[in-house]
């Protein structure tokens, strides 16, 4: 067993743990972040340098700054942490959760594959992973970029603050009951 | 030389806190964030199945995870703003309380 | 055009720069402690108490009155009276103040008290450069501290300590007038009883 | 050439000395020593320089006091900072107020690892080095929000929030400006990337039109993402106190000092490297000086550019920052990268360089024309204080 890969795998999940059970949601995502440093060194280990440093950047630089800062607008930090005790949703969450962690537990260990044994130098070039983009995964690359695009301007419409525009808020204090009482 | 189990093994435990998270939250923005965890989970099997390949040409794998990891901003961008707008309208993130489209 | 402001405020921050070095009358910082800008005539902080001659508890021009006790703003003055009086610049006996206390770090350097002294006594010097080590004590000016001589005035302030003089010379003549007037009324006086009692005699 | 043949002989003459075992932990020790100690004698030195200079913009002496011509301020400086009492709010959190200074500490020291400093003095090959550097650039937003957030300041989560958004905003035209570089070398390693500038003044990307206005907006992210003047917001003393580090005092605030300058020592080095030729001489003749002595003398040269754009321009206002990075700057490095491909698509021949030349040109002065004739600002009438143009 591979020392480095152990203590990495444990901070993992220790943090995967944490992140789902803290009760303060910023060291929920704090602890969620460390995990995604875990997963970036795992790719790291297994020699993927593109992919770890885009995992780091991605991950770490800008998918947990925007659940932090949805966490801050959203005032998240004064909710209950988990379901209310609630045996049926509690058994639920966990008998999945514990059913599919077996079943891929069986999976894994009835499986051939794990008996692989990898190439001892593996081309992980920049040029190759570039090549491959730019080639082969060339139509997938362009629709991928299409929708960054279009995730970016829907993200920023469903986030922008609706304003009422001058006609209609005279509309609005019309309707209501409470409106100016004419004579 | 080591085998491919510690990374499904990794990959496992990963995908099921995820789960278990999304199951148990009560926190959109924290179901989004588990989802992100189970995401990975599987990006992890993609590099480790990549890097066992027999073939040292292929980079399928990793392209797999390059998109994975785009896709996965984008999803955590437009969840987290749709979860900021739901916030804006009913001053809860809790899923369990929009319930208005019940039947 | 984006930019052009910037690049015209880069120019001006680098002749600065470079100008700083060789032309002198660009720097106006002076070294403090080893050189000093001589300080204007006007220029003013803290209050003293001014007295006459060369002896200072006899020369003490206050005469613990207490008005700029009461009209201090942040009331940093604090005067206890003595039961002892001694003779003012007129030769009148009148207090003198056993305790005179100005803290001068709640001092704001008003010069109210300068305004409403009646006796010319309390007047603005210019030292400023005190220091010590503890907040309460040093920083509270006894009478022995705040006594400085007319002398000193005058070095410091000369118009207004000539201008004070010269208050205190028409004081001094109109206190001179006045008993000249007692005295000549006394005498007048004196002399009618005298002449009264004289007359009385004569025509007895 | 000699120099750093030198060095590399007496590491690994060192290593051997090492026992077996330890061999790798004492190399990676030995590479990474020399980079933290230049560094850190570095900080000292410019954090004494910026206070010279900036008193000479302003016609002031600067610190003289300390030592001749005060060359002992930041001995003094240090003392003070490390005997001061360090304190934490009672309401903080502990731990992550303790983690935050270290870990930006931390993220602006790896990011040197990557860049190459001579021939084969490079503590870390990597084949996405510059990948690396702006990945463990994006640590610093995560430590930036740990100390705002830990702090339970409103000024301190203000500073954050606004640090954060600025870092975000400006990491788009940062890495988009030095994709063209990326481009024309073909490489993501940065030492591929400085061969690719061998040979003198001349191969250097600056003095090409797109390296040109590359340099520029990479220049001016970098001031963004090290929250330098004029985007210095986040620190905004006038409205801040001192943005994220309002609660940390002395070892913690050192560090921070400390980090906010690295940070600034590795984005000056990054862009002699990208743009202006790395560790190589500007005339052949002269590289018989070792490497190192030229990375240093553009990095120290870029400094005192930012030295002196600090002297020169007031703080930005946060709205104001925000529209210049998306609409001036992003498309501006749009424009720039299309004028990249252009040049690459003509072999860098004089076609491609007029062609990208006019590309850049026509955006830069269309754009700008465009965008203040659609902010609708005008020059500014002077009500009451006299106009300087009258009396110039």
């Amino acid at each position: 067993m591979n020392l480095l890969l152990t203590i990495i795998a444990l901070i993992t999940l220790a943090s995967a743990v944490a992140a789902i059970c803290l009760r303060n949601l910023v060291h929920c995502v704090l602890c969620l972040t460390l995990s995604f440093a875990g997963i970036a060194l795992t790719y790291l280990e297994l020699s993927a340098e593109f992919v770890g440093f885009a995992q780091v950047m991605v991950y770490i630089g800008a998918v947990t700054i925007l659940v932090l800062f949805a966490l801050l607008m959203t005032r998240g930090g004064k909710e209950l942490h988990l379901r209310s005790w609630n045996p049926g949703h509690w058994l639920t969450g966990l008998g999945a959760g514990l059913g599919t962690l077996g079943v891929l537990l069986v999976g894994i260990f009835h499986s051939k594959l794990r008996e692989v044994t990898p190439l001892d130098t593996k081309d992980e070039s920049v040029h190759a992973l570039g090549n491959s983009l730019l080639d082969t995964y060339v139509l997938p690359m362009e629709a991928l970029a299409v929708l960054l695009t279009v995730a970016l301007i829907g993200a920023a419409l469903l986030a922008m603050p609706e304003r009422s525009r001058p006609g209609q808020t005279f509309r609005k204090v019309s309707s209501t009951k409470e409106g100016p009482v004419k004579d | 030389m080591h085998t491919l189990t510690p990374y499904l093994l990794l990959s496992a435990g990963l995908f099921c806190t995820g789960l278990i998270g999304v199951m148990l939250r009560r926190n959109a923005i924290i179901l989004l964030a588990s989802i992100e965890l189970m995401l990975n989970a599987a990006n992890i099997n993609f590099v480790a199945f990549w890097r066992f390949h027999p073939s040292s040409e292929d980079v399928s794998g990793l392209v797999m995870v390059l998109f994975t990891i785009a896709i996965a901003a984008a999803e955590a961008a437009v969840g987290l703003a749709l979860v900021i707008s739901i916030y804006r309208h009913y001053r809860t993130t809790n899923p369990d309380t929009l319930n208005e489209l019940k039947g | 055009m984006i930019g052009k402001g910037i690049a015209k405020g880069m120019v001006e921050t680098a002749r600065n720069l470079v100008g700083s070095y060789h032309e002198s009358e660009r720097m106006v910082t002076v070294e403090y402690p080893e050189q000093k800008i001589p300080a204007k005539e006007s220029a003013r902080n803290f209050p003293f108490l001014v007295y006459d001659g060369d002896d200072w508890q006899t020369g003490l021009r206050c005469v613990s009155c207490q008005i700029c006790e009461k009209e201090c703003p942040p009331q940093c003055i604090y005067i206890e009276k003595d039961t002892e009086k001694k003779p003012d610049f007129l030769g009148k006996p009148q207090f003198q103040p056993k305790i005179f206390d100005i803290d001068v770090s709640v001092c704001m350097g008003c010069q109210i008290c300068v305004e409403v002294c009646p006796f010319e006594s309390i007047r603005m010097d210019r030292e400023f450069e005190y220091a010590g080590t503890d907040r309460f004590n040093d920083m509270l000016f006894t009478k022995e501290n705040l006594a400085k001589s007319n002398s000193y005035y005058h070095q410091i302030h000369p118009t207004e300590a000539t201008e004070t003089d010269g208050i205190r010379e028409d004081k001094r003549q109109a206190h001179l007038l006045k008993e000249r007037a007692k005295a000549e009324k006394l005498a007048k006086a004196k002399k009618e009883a005298m002449e009264k009692k004289a007359g009385a005699s004569s025509t007895d | 050439m000699w120099f750093e043949e030198l060095l590399i002989s007496i590491k690994a003459s060192m290593v051997l000395l090492a026992p077996e075992m330890v061999r790798p932990l004492v190399s990676a020790l030995l590479s990474s020593m020399p980079i933290l100690m230049s560094f850190g004698g570095l900080f000292a030195m410019v954090t004494l320089l910026e206070r010279k200079m900036l008193g000479r913009i302003q016609n002031r002496l600067g610190p003289n006091r300390v030592g001749p011509f005060g060359l002992f301020q930041p001995v003094a400086d240090g003392i003070k900072m490390l005997t001061k009492e360090d304190i934490v709010p009672h309401s903080a959190d502990h731990l992550i107020h303790f983690l935050a200074p270290l870990i930006l500490l931390v993220s602006a020291m790896l990011g040197l690892s990557v860049i190459p400093f001579g021939q084969k003095l490079v503590a870390v090959e990597l084949e996405a080095g510059i990948l690396f550097f702006f990945a463990v650039g994006g640590a610093a937003e995560l430590a930036v929000f740990m100390a705002g957030w830990s702090s339970r300041n409103k000024y301190a989560l203000l500073g954050a929030l606004r640090a954060i958004a600025q870092m975000i905003s400006y990491e788009i035209p940062l890495i988009l400006s030095s994709i063209g570089v990326l481009m024309a070398a073909g490489s993501l390693s940065l030492v591929e990337v400085v061969q690719a500038q061998a040979g003198g003044m001349h191969a250097w990307y600056i003095w090409t039109p797109w390296g040109f206005l590359g340099c520029i907006l990479f220049l001016i992210a970098t001031l963004a993402e090290v929250n330098r003047s004029p985007f210095d917001i986040p620190e905004a003393e006038s409205e801040l106190i001192a943005g994220h580090m309002t609660e940390y005092s002395g070892f913690k605030y050192a560090v921070f000092f400390l980090a906010e300058f690295v940070a600034m020592f590795a984005m000056c080095a990054l862009t002699a490297t990208l743009f202006l030729g790395g560790y190589h001489a500007p005339l052949p003749i002269l590289s018989f000086i070792p490497g190192p002595f030229w990375l240093f003398l553009k990095l120290i040269l870029l400094v005192l550019l930012f030295i002196w754009i600090r002297g020169t321009m007031p703080r930005l206002r946060a709205d104001q920052l925000m529209e210049f990075a998306w609409k001036f700057m992003l498309p501006m490095s749009m424009a720039n990268l299309v004028a990249t491909g252009l040049w690459i698509a003509l072999d860098g021949g004089v076609l491609g360089w007029i062609l990208s030349a006019i590309l850049n040109g026509a955006a830069y002065f269309g754009w700008s024309h465009l965008l203040s004739r659609a902010s609708g600002v005008k020059p500014r009438v002077y009500q009451y204080a006299d106009d300087p143009q009258t009396h110039a």
